[in-house]
């Protein structure tokens, strides 16, 4: 595990591709990039010292062809592999493969991340490292006696899950004993009449949570480092939308009992390398583990913005069996920062997938503003991938400077092609309940969001109005002209096709 | 001529009232006259300055009644008004004519990853008629009428573009 | 001076009209762009609020022209003016005539700017606040006899140099009283033959020395900060290429002292908003107080990447009257900034001018990154304005992470149509010198950088050679199948035409 | 056919062996076969894979003797060489034929700031002809060679061109 790392190959596509090529190439190490047909004009395709064709567009074909991607890391000699986020990040048996075939991966050991990812085992693992999780059974409940039991030291309201329920079906929730022997009868008769067999579980319920969670680096030495938290609560649909470091309600003792808990979480289940430690926090401020995510994270830009780390040339460091330099209390945050996830979405017509090819984009710049994309001028959005199409990020020595870089950063960034969700941010960065930090998963729906972005598209219009009218006037008056001259046969036009 | 822009209920009026030499357009806009300075002009793009501020407008679609484009990054539609329009938008606020409303077309492109109703079959508006994936989002494309569902147009595992006819409704 | 400023004309062009236009934004004031008949399709007149023509190309009857700028501030409703730097910025009287008609100068006062202008006078104030300047004679010398007294006190070796003379001529040296006795003379004889009079004066001469500067900002309040220093020593014909902070050879304790002696100078000349001191520093450590820049900085950037500080909101936050925030006690230095002034010269031909259209171009960006500039795909770059077409800055934890992250960063920029200076500072990321921290004012000549800048370009020759050949394969393979289908009349080309 | 790169002293022998359908090109380059992956194909700007290593390369000029372009962001001159070549190139280092050699010509944009030499007289190589102005920088044209400066082109004041003929000297 102490070997040295000359060349890694990047087992995944787009922006986060693209991150891992330049901290490799920071660290004077030989990046391969792998593509599918679909991503031969990608641009990690371009900027990879190597890049390897490996299968069709589908997935499973490609990005998900475990043995050909081993056997093209081998093929090109490379010494480890990173697997992003996504696709194969959080794949134990892969990490066995690399394994087996000398390749070092460049995440947790195959038994952390089987651990990890059985979220009933892990729950386990963690009230027994006292790691606050939520407060429940343990498991299927044997009668309604030990579901009032654990209903009481939880604390109503409490919900009732059937154990094959999914997707938010089966779920019953009790405000008190009464109802949840209601309840109970009504889950355990439809649980027996679709299963056969009533398995019913109980979870104390959690109202106006936010999603907060720490990030993570541990070492082969067993030094563990919490990074600080993120705030991660506005959501769609469960997916994270905007991030942001500090969490409004995270002041620095909060700071410190959670990220030591966090630490005796990844220690818990011998931790190495990026992970996150997942919190739900009730409007108390009680803050409940849920997960360990096995991989480097989407938002972790946000993390390196405060901490000014690198997270992904820290990752290839452990990978190499490099010991943390710097202590926990070394790492000090310092400012804001708000990441948007901007995706190929339209948050006018139900976040539908927006496809196809961008002919022209403008990525904002400037103070405190930091983009990841893989967006180029004539670049092509697919649909055989996921929709985020750039990661937006502004940076300022507090939240108020950051969320107003961010605001303008969203008004210079163009995209032209597709729909995305940059309206919705325009809208979000303005609302007066993210301003004062009052976050929720909900926060969405909460607050009509989605209604304020539809005034708001309005108001722009108004405002645009004359300048529309302007423009219809322009075109038309283009084409009179054209036609004139196609028709006259003059040779020189006073309006001349310029170039801005 | 009369403009409606986007869902403004107020008209606006417009005319070019000259063209000069040193790129520029003279105009009178909802009874104001305006100087527009012309930075880049072509068929499908213009950058002009109005009122000494700039504005990007990038036109996607011109038809006779409407012209549909991005003004400043923001999409907006600007329907050239006339009795003609008027007399057009009354009739299909009555119920359309032709084919174009029995056709179920697809708003994205996808792969159809489930077919959720019968040919044949009364359908409800809003029943769920076919399932699409794009971006590892699964879309559900609803009736958009009650009626008999005459005919699905697509297979399963197809890939269908934006604007595809999925099924037919009667 | 208290008044709230709400909208800003911004005097000036390029990318700093466009750093302005966003600090404005930053802050919800308008912001209100001029500009010349050359300039009407750049990027500061698209990005501003407002945006007036002020007349033809020539500077002089454009962003010199005190009158018309003044005229369409007040026209236009502007609150303050902001110069930028270079044109109006240093210009004292054109501070007094925004005062005159009400308009806020955002900068010092015009007396201020004034004593600042002047050298000599300069120099005398700041010798009275103990401020160390270059030694030598305070003005012109009456003879022999006090040009060795001087030269005593100074130290040898020392410069003579003539009061008419400039830009070099008429500078002797002199190792000692003996050599110098014989250049006086020399000296003397050919000013009188000259000039009619002979008006001699003696200064130190400063071997390898180091240009470092320090960042300052003083309110009306008379509280005054310095921001740290920059090291600007990688100059070529006295004009800066790279600039930053932390310089290699300031420690903590020579950063405090020398930071107080700035704040002393600003002090004594009574001065107002953001400037800079600038001081000679010779092998053996000694600061010598050169002059102050009364205005914002080219390089201010990497002032804003080690502290966090936005300077142009700074800067209009004085101007309205407002007390600094922070104590000189609360900054604190946060890693390594380094910038590359990309310029449109030649580096490959005695650095010659380059202008004409960038049809296209391609910002890098990535972590670290920060691009201050006015260029965008299809931009024209002006031989009647500055060199100067962008800041390219990379910021690091230490100062090997930000070289690192600059070389990478100037290999992703890519501009097309002009000659720029990107070569040079490939070349210098990586020489052992600039490593090292072995910088003096001739650094490009005692390393000769220039010769390892075209090694450079031969051995990158050397390597894309394969593919260069492969282009020109492809190119005569493209004709041919072109010219083969035309004759042919052949409805489709397997050969398409592809958009990548 | 033989290929001269840049200021490289060894020749690269290369020549299309055969292009296939999906955008692939097989090349044979200083006696290896290799595979070039197409990316973009045009008239003037080519991207492509070449030992799974990505090229973009953007043809400034081609010539019948050379070719100049950017690869990866580099200018580079490729010569196409012949005996012809060797030819021309021998004679062109004897001494220059025809009048081209008479011109003193710009390497700049820029506008005539000085005239510093007067037609008739005797000038030495290296001598200030002209001094131009640009981007605030005086820029001093030198005299390509001894001789009688016959003629001043240019006005003061005047903007010129890259490659415009400033002076004629013989």
């Amino acid at each position: 595990m102490s070997k040295k790392i000359t060349s890694i190959l990047i087992a995944n596509r787009g922006e986060i591709a693209l991150r891992v090529i330049r901290a490799c190439r920071d660290l004077g190490i030989k990046s391969i990039a792998i593509y599918s047909d679909e991503d031969i004009r990608a641009v990690h395709v371009k900027r990879a010292d190597e890049a390897y064709h490996i299968g069709p567009a589908a997935p499973a074909q490609s990005y998900l062809n475990m043995t050909k991607i081993v056997e093209t890391a081998k093929a090109a000699g490379a010494d480890a592999i990173h697997p992003g986020y996504g696709f194969l990040s959080e794949n134990e048996n892969f990490s066995e493969m690399c394994d087996k075939n000398g390749i070092i991966f460049i995440g947790p050991t195959s038994k952390a991340m089987e651990l990890t990812g059985d979220k009933m085992k892990c729950k386990a693992v963690m009230k027994k490292a006292k790691v606050p999780t939520v407060p429940g059974s343990d498991g299927i409940v044997e009668d309604m006696q030990e579901a009032a039991d654990i209903a009481d030291e939880a604390g109503y309201p409490v919900l009732l899950k059937s154990a094959f329920g999914g997707g938010g079906r089966g779920i019953r929730l009790a405000n008190d004993e009464k109802q949840l022997r209601q309840e109970f009868e009504m889950a355990s008769a439809e649980s027996r009449a679709a299963f056969g067999k009533a398995a019913l579980f109980v979870e104390k319920y959690l109202e106006r949570i936010r999603h907060i969670e720490f990030q993570l680096i541990r070492d082969s030495h067993g030094n563990s480092r919490h990074l600080f938290e993120r705030e991660c609560s506005i959501q769609r649909r469960h997916q994270k939308l905007i991030e942001m470091s500090p969490s409004p309600v995270v002041d620095q003792k909060t700071r410190e009992r959670i990220g030591e808990i966090a630490v005796r979480a990844v220690d818990a289940v011998d931790y190495l390398n990026a992970g996150t430690a997942e919190f739900l926090r009730d409007p108390q401020g009680n803050f409940y583990f849920i997960e360990i995510n096995s991989r480097l994270q989407v938002e972790h830009p946000v993390t390196e913005l405060v901490t000014g780390l690198d997270l992904v040339k820290l990752q290839i460091g452990v990978a190499q069996g490099e010991e943390l330099t710097f202590k926990q209390q070394d790492l000090k945050m310092n400012g804001c920062a708000i990441e948007c996830r901007i995706n190929a979405e339209d948050p006018f017509y139900e976040f539908a997938p927006s496809t196809g090819i961008v002919p022209n984009c403008n990525l904002p710049y400037g103070p405190g503003i930091r983009v990841d994309t893989y967006l180029y001028p004539g670049c092509n959005v697919s649909g055989y991938y996921d929709s985020l199409v750039a990661k937006l990020l502004a940076w300022g020595r507090n939240f108020d400077e950051s969320r107003i870089r961010m605001k303008h950063a969203l008004d210079e960034f163009m995209i032209e092609g597709i729909n995305t969700t940059i309206p919705l941010y325009k809208t979000i960065m303005d609302d007066p309940n993210f301003i004062k930090g009052e976050l929720s998963t909900d926060y969405l729906e909460r607050f009509k969001i989605l209604n304020k972005m539809s005034e708001n598209a309005k108001e722009a219009a108004k405002k645009s109005a004359k300048a529309a009218v302007a423009a219809v006037l322009l075109q038309s008056e283009f084409v009179r002209k054209t036609e004139a001259i196609h028709q006259s046969s003059m040779p020189k036009s006073k309006w001349k096709m310029m170039r801005g | 001529m009369q403009f409606k822009v986007g869902d403004l209920a107020e008209m606006l009026e417009g005319e070019v009232l000259r063209t000069t030499d040193n790129n520029s357009v003279v105009v009178k806009i909802g009874g104001k006259q305006h100087t527009l300075q012309l930075l880049k002009s072509g068929t499908d793009e213009f950058e002009f300055l109005l009122d000494n501020s700039f504005h990007h407008a990038k036109i996607l679609q011109v038809g006779t009644a409407e012209v549909k484009m991005m003004i400043d990054g923001q999409p907006l539609v600007v329907k050239k008004h006339s009795k003609l329009t008027e007399v057009l938008e009354k009739a299909s606020a009555i119920g359309g004519v032709g084919g174009g409303d029995r056709n179920l077309t697809s708003q994205i492109p996808g792969r159809v990853v489930n077919i959720a109703a019968k040919p044949g079959t009364e359908v409800k508006k809003g029943d769920v008629i076919v399932v699409l994936e794009s971006m590892k989002m699964q879309v559900a494309v609803k009736a958009h009428k009650d009626g008999n569902l005459k005919e699905i147009k697509v297979k399963q595992g197809a890939s269908v573009a934006r604007n595809d006819v999925l099924a037919v409704i009667e």
